[in-house]
């Protein structure tokens, strides 16, 4: 497999044509409908091409409940954020747990290919494992796990 | 590829240059990248350099080099000569005087010197409206808008038509009584089209506003002479025109430049300073405070130097070729929009760039697939956001020519775009 | 000349370096001038270049030269991380986070943002003060005063003692409520005095004042940890450290910094733009608008490195040497009067540098004598007139040392010195 | 001669040491007393090094009737005005022949070497030729004149 396509993994573009929970919950509507919990919510932006993200996330106690998002932009950053909103969905992620997930997917993502995403815990975002080769679109890989961050805080 | 041509002096402004024998001068472009020939089509974000400007600046800084205009020692007369002489050749290849042009660290530098001076010279206020474009490129767009927000003055944007060509009429309706500033860009960063400022300059002078020129994108592109167009002022970039990074120039006409307070204020720009306050010498050094880029400026002046050599007649006219040439493979090309594309047939005066959509693929994914050839492109907003919102998109891939590139270069860019859609299945 | 010493690394702080040895790291230290060696003692104005610094320049520029910050392509992933690792090793170098570091065009650009930010920053108006010394370069005077002019606010200066010690007892009265800005030099490019600044810190700090910081003496010659120091802003020529000219750094503590709103306006400072207006990134891009000087940027880095290499305190206590064997030599020279020669016997703590003056003759007329020996210093106000007014002469003679320098470099000027009033028969 | 001593003539330390016409001529009285004419001055200054001149010229009809300064400046300087004053008091020049004069040695200065001033048409000033080999130096040399030329335009 050559590097692109290392990059372009059938499953990224996959997510990108068929984002998971694209639309925002209503967050007013929250607590009677959909749930209980507090909602933090996060824009985030890569000034350098525009694209842009609206994150919402739903924290029932210590638990994120749910993530839900909207967006545009390259198909590294919708596929993770659709990635990042099915890892939430299936997982039923705490708080520290999210924290420390963003924190090693960071991590990887910055390891200029040293470090391999596992697929046991990151499920389909496992696959954004060869992004951390291209130093410039480590950014757009990043921008929904930072807006979860912040939402997090936020909630 | 182009074939060398004999040159005879009558002939030389005409003749096609060769591209491929160029390159050779500059030794990036024998860079392998991603297992490819680079194919460096990003020269509109920054040029690359030929051998003569890297030696000049490495000449300068391993025999002569001292700080200017304040030692008598031999080294220091030795650099103030080469230094000046670097003013009076890049001054001349824009067909202006020594003393009309002003170096800066780069045409962001100029632009926001214009409009600090500027809005003090004018004395600029509520009611007073500087008239600018909505496809400026941000270095002539948020310094207008932050002088308007702190005087009260507003700014009001000349429209583009969706052609991308400004609209006129418009621009004639705009600028009135109580415009003070008409800033535009000469060429598009994004578009490529080269404005018709002789008409906004006429417009500007019927009712006695300063003009203020982007020339970044023509410098490198276009024989120039300033003082005939008759702008007041006009900013470039080094780095742009096959010169370092650091240093660029702003041209003022004399009336315009004396009329100017300084913007920067430290060493070698003044005549008396005590604590009480300073007097400053006269222009350009008024606006030069503490040490200048010196070589820069002498690498810029051997860039010019090069540039001229060349003539810039034949190198836009190479260029104009290369962008045919570009504009007729894209437009075969399925799903491929051309942002600016005058009338449908690229009838527009422009350089060689074009910038572009590929429908459904992001821009910055299909930057990434032409990058896997070796093709170096620019993606993004290209630091022009209001004009792409103006075309309804946020980001653009934009393949900007130089005289380095050759027709085969521009062949092995359609090949590669015809390959983005089928490669992301769309 | 000193002698190549073993060094162990224990050893390695405070061992003598080898100037000759060094010296030939720098191929224009080995230019003739005059028929005779060059002696270059005007490190001051601006230094000399080792190689390492000029390959690194040019390596980037021949092999991964590209915008850096927007481009998806290979090139411009490469440049844009060379880039930001030159931030990382410069910030390093000053005891920095790189977020703290400021690209600039140099110690004047850096000042003069400090100046106008602030002045936005802490809405300086009448009745604010802003206190400086009576010593300091133009660039960081001249910005104070036209900021002062501008806002309505006033300067006041701290005086300095016969001796060239700044009055620290005038400084506590100056420093009060009404003290918004204290800025001051580090180490005077006249006197060669390193200020007391901790004590200039701890007076504004009690009273709230920003603190901003002239570095361009200090930074090539003394250790320097600026967070530790508790500066709050603080300016560096790249030039002046072995480093390309068209480069500069501003130190910033991040409450400043992200306190102060953007000075030049432009392309990649920003996070979104519309004809409306601009919404601005955090520090340090919210400063760094338009093409950032990028290979100066990296040859600055090579040349930090190069400084760490040798070691700063190495590289103070060898400049301190020659300082003092200047002070003894001109000293015992009929006619020569030092500037800010403290109690008369160089008791000030002082970085490698000396002026004076040739009682009887001009210090051109001086400077031409040691020319014609090739001795190149530098002669005239040096960019701080205020200062030889308080010295109650115009201009003066200055020799100012760097690593490369040897005894042998002091013993020709002072062979050279002695010579001066005999020539001019006076 | 080398190059230095070709720079610092005898004439030159000589006149440096002891100016002549300097100190300026009382304008008030001048109708009066020195004689008939329009006063014109000029005050210039070297903004490197400080050094700085004030002349003053008394022109009576179309002839320059004296020229008195005062200043200070390095050797090059003060015996450049010193001289100039000479050349004027022992001439009698029209306001055109100073013109020409002036522009006669700005031209020589400027010409890094190549021209001679003529010592039947320049007198002691001749001796600055050699200034013409240091550009750092010619505008020492050109302070007086650059006056003169000021001086004589508003007189
Ligand atoms: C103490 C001091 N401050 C500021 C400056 C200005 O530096 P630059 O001219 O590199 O901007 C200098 C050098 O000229 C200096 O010595
Ligand atoms: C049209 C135009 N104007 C201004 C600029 C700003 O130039 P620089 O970044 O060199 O200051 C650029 C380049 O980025 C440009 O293309």
């Amino acid at each position: 497999m050559n590097e692109l396509d290392a990059l372009y993994r059938e499953l990224i573009l996959d997510h990108s044509k068929h984002p998971q929970h694209f639309g925002l919950a209503d967050a007013s509507a929250g607590e009677a409908s959909a749930g209980e919990g507090r909602i933090g919510e996060s824009y985030q932006k890569n000034p350098v091409c525009g694209d842009e993200i609206t994150l919402r996330a739903r924290v029932d106690g210590e638990t994120i409940a749910d993530v839900t998002w909207e967006g545009r932009g390259c198909s590294i950053s919708q596929a993770s954020a659709s990635m990042l909103a099915d890892l939430v969905a299936e997982e039923g992620l705490s708080r520290a747990e999210a924290v420390a997930l963003i924190e090693g997917f960071r991590e990887a993502l910055r390891s200029r290919g040293q470090l391999e995403l596992d697929e046991d815990v990151y499920g389909d975002a496992a696959a954004l494992s060869g992004v951390s080769k291209f130093s410039a679109r480590v950014k757009c890989a990043m921008l929904a796990w930072v807006a979860l961050e912040d939402a997090i805080a936020k909630a | 590829m182009t074939t060398a041509t004999s040159e005879t002096p009558a002939a030389a402004a005409t003749d096609p240059l060769d591209a491929a024998a160029l390159a050779r001068d500059f030794p990036i472009l024998s860079e392998q990248v991603n297992g490819h020939r680079l194919v460096y089509l990003d020269s509109g974000a920054t040029s690359q350099r030929p051998l003569a400007v890297l030696d000049a600046e490495r000449d300068f800084l391993t025999h002569a080099n001292a700080a200017v205009h304040r030692g008598a020692h031999t080294l220091a007369a030795e650099a103030t000569e080469l230094f000046e002489d670097a003013r009076a050749t890049v001054a001349g290849f824009v067909g202006a005087a020594p003393e009309q042009l002003v170096w800066t660290s780069g045409a962001t530098l100029g632009l926001n010197l214009a409009a600090y001076s500027l809005g003090a010279a004018l004395r600029l206020g509520p009611g007073d409206e500087i008239v600018t474009t909505a496809i400026e490129h941000h270095a002539n767009l948020i310094p207008w808008q932050e002088l308007a927000a702190r005087t009260g003055a507003s700014v009001r944007y000349i429209p583009a038509h969706d052609d991308g060509t400004l609209d006129l009429d418009a621009a004639a309706e705009l600028i009135g009584e109580r415009t003070r500033i008409v800033a535009f860009t000469h060429v598009s960063n994004v578009l490529g089209i080269i404005n018709p400022v002789e008409k906004l300059i006429a417009l500007a002078q019927a009712v006695g506003a300063v003009t203020v020129m982007d020339a970044c994108q023509s410098a490198p592109h276009l024989p120039l002479d300033l003082p005939a167009l008759g702008v007041d002022l006009a900013a470039f970039s080094g780095h742009k025109m096959m010169g370092p990074y650091g240093v660029g120039g702003l041209y003022g006409r004399a009336e315009v430049l004396e009329s100017m307070p300084p913007f920067l204020t430290g060493g070698s720009m003044i005549t008396t300073v005590t604590l009480e306050g300073a007097q400053y010498l006269p222009p350009p050094q008024r606006f030069e405070a503490g040490t200048q880029p010196i070589g820069p400026a002498i690498g810029l002046a051997a860039a010019v130097r090069y540039l001229d050599g060349i003539g810039l007649e034949r190198i836009h006219a190479h260029e104009v070729m290369l962008a045919e040439r570009m504009r007729a493979g894209l437009a075969e090309i399925p799903g491929i929009r051309l942002l600016g594309d005058a009338a449908g047939a690229g009838n527009a005066p422009r350089v060689g760039l074009w910038s572009f959509d590929v429908e459904g693929v992001h821009a910055h994914d299909a930057g990434q697939f032409l990058d896997a050839r070796g093709i170096a492109v620019r993606v993004g907003h290209h630091c022009a956001a209001p004009l792409h919102a103006r075309y309804g998109v946020t980001a653009s891939v934009r393949a900007s020519t130089a005289l380095y590139n050759t027709p085969d270069d521009v062949d092995v860019l359609l090949d590669a775009v015809s390959g983005i859609r089928p490669y992301f299945g769309v």
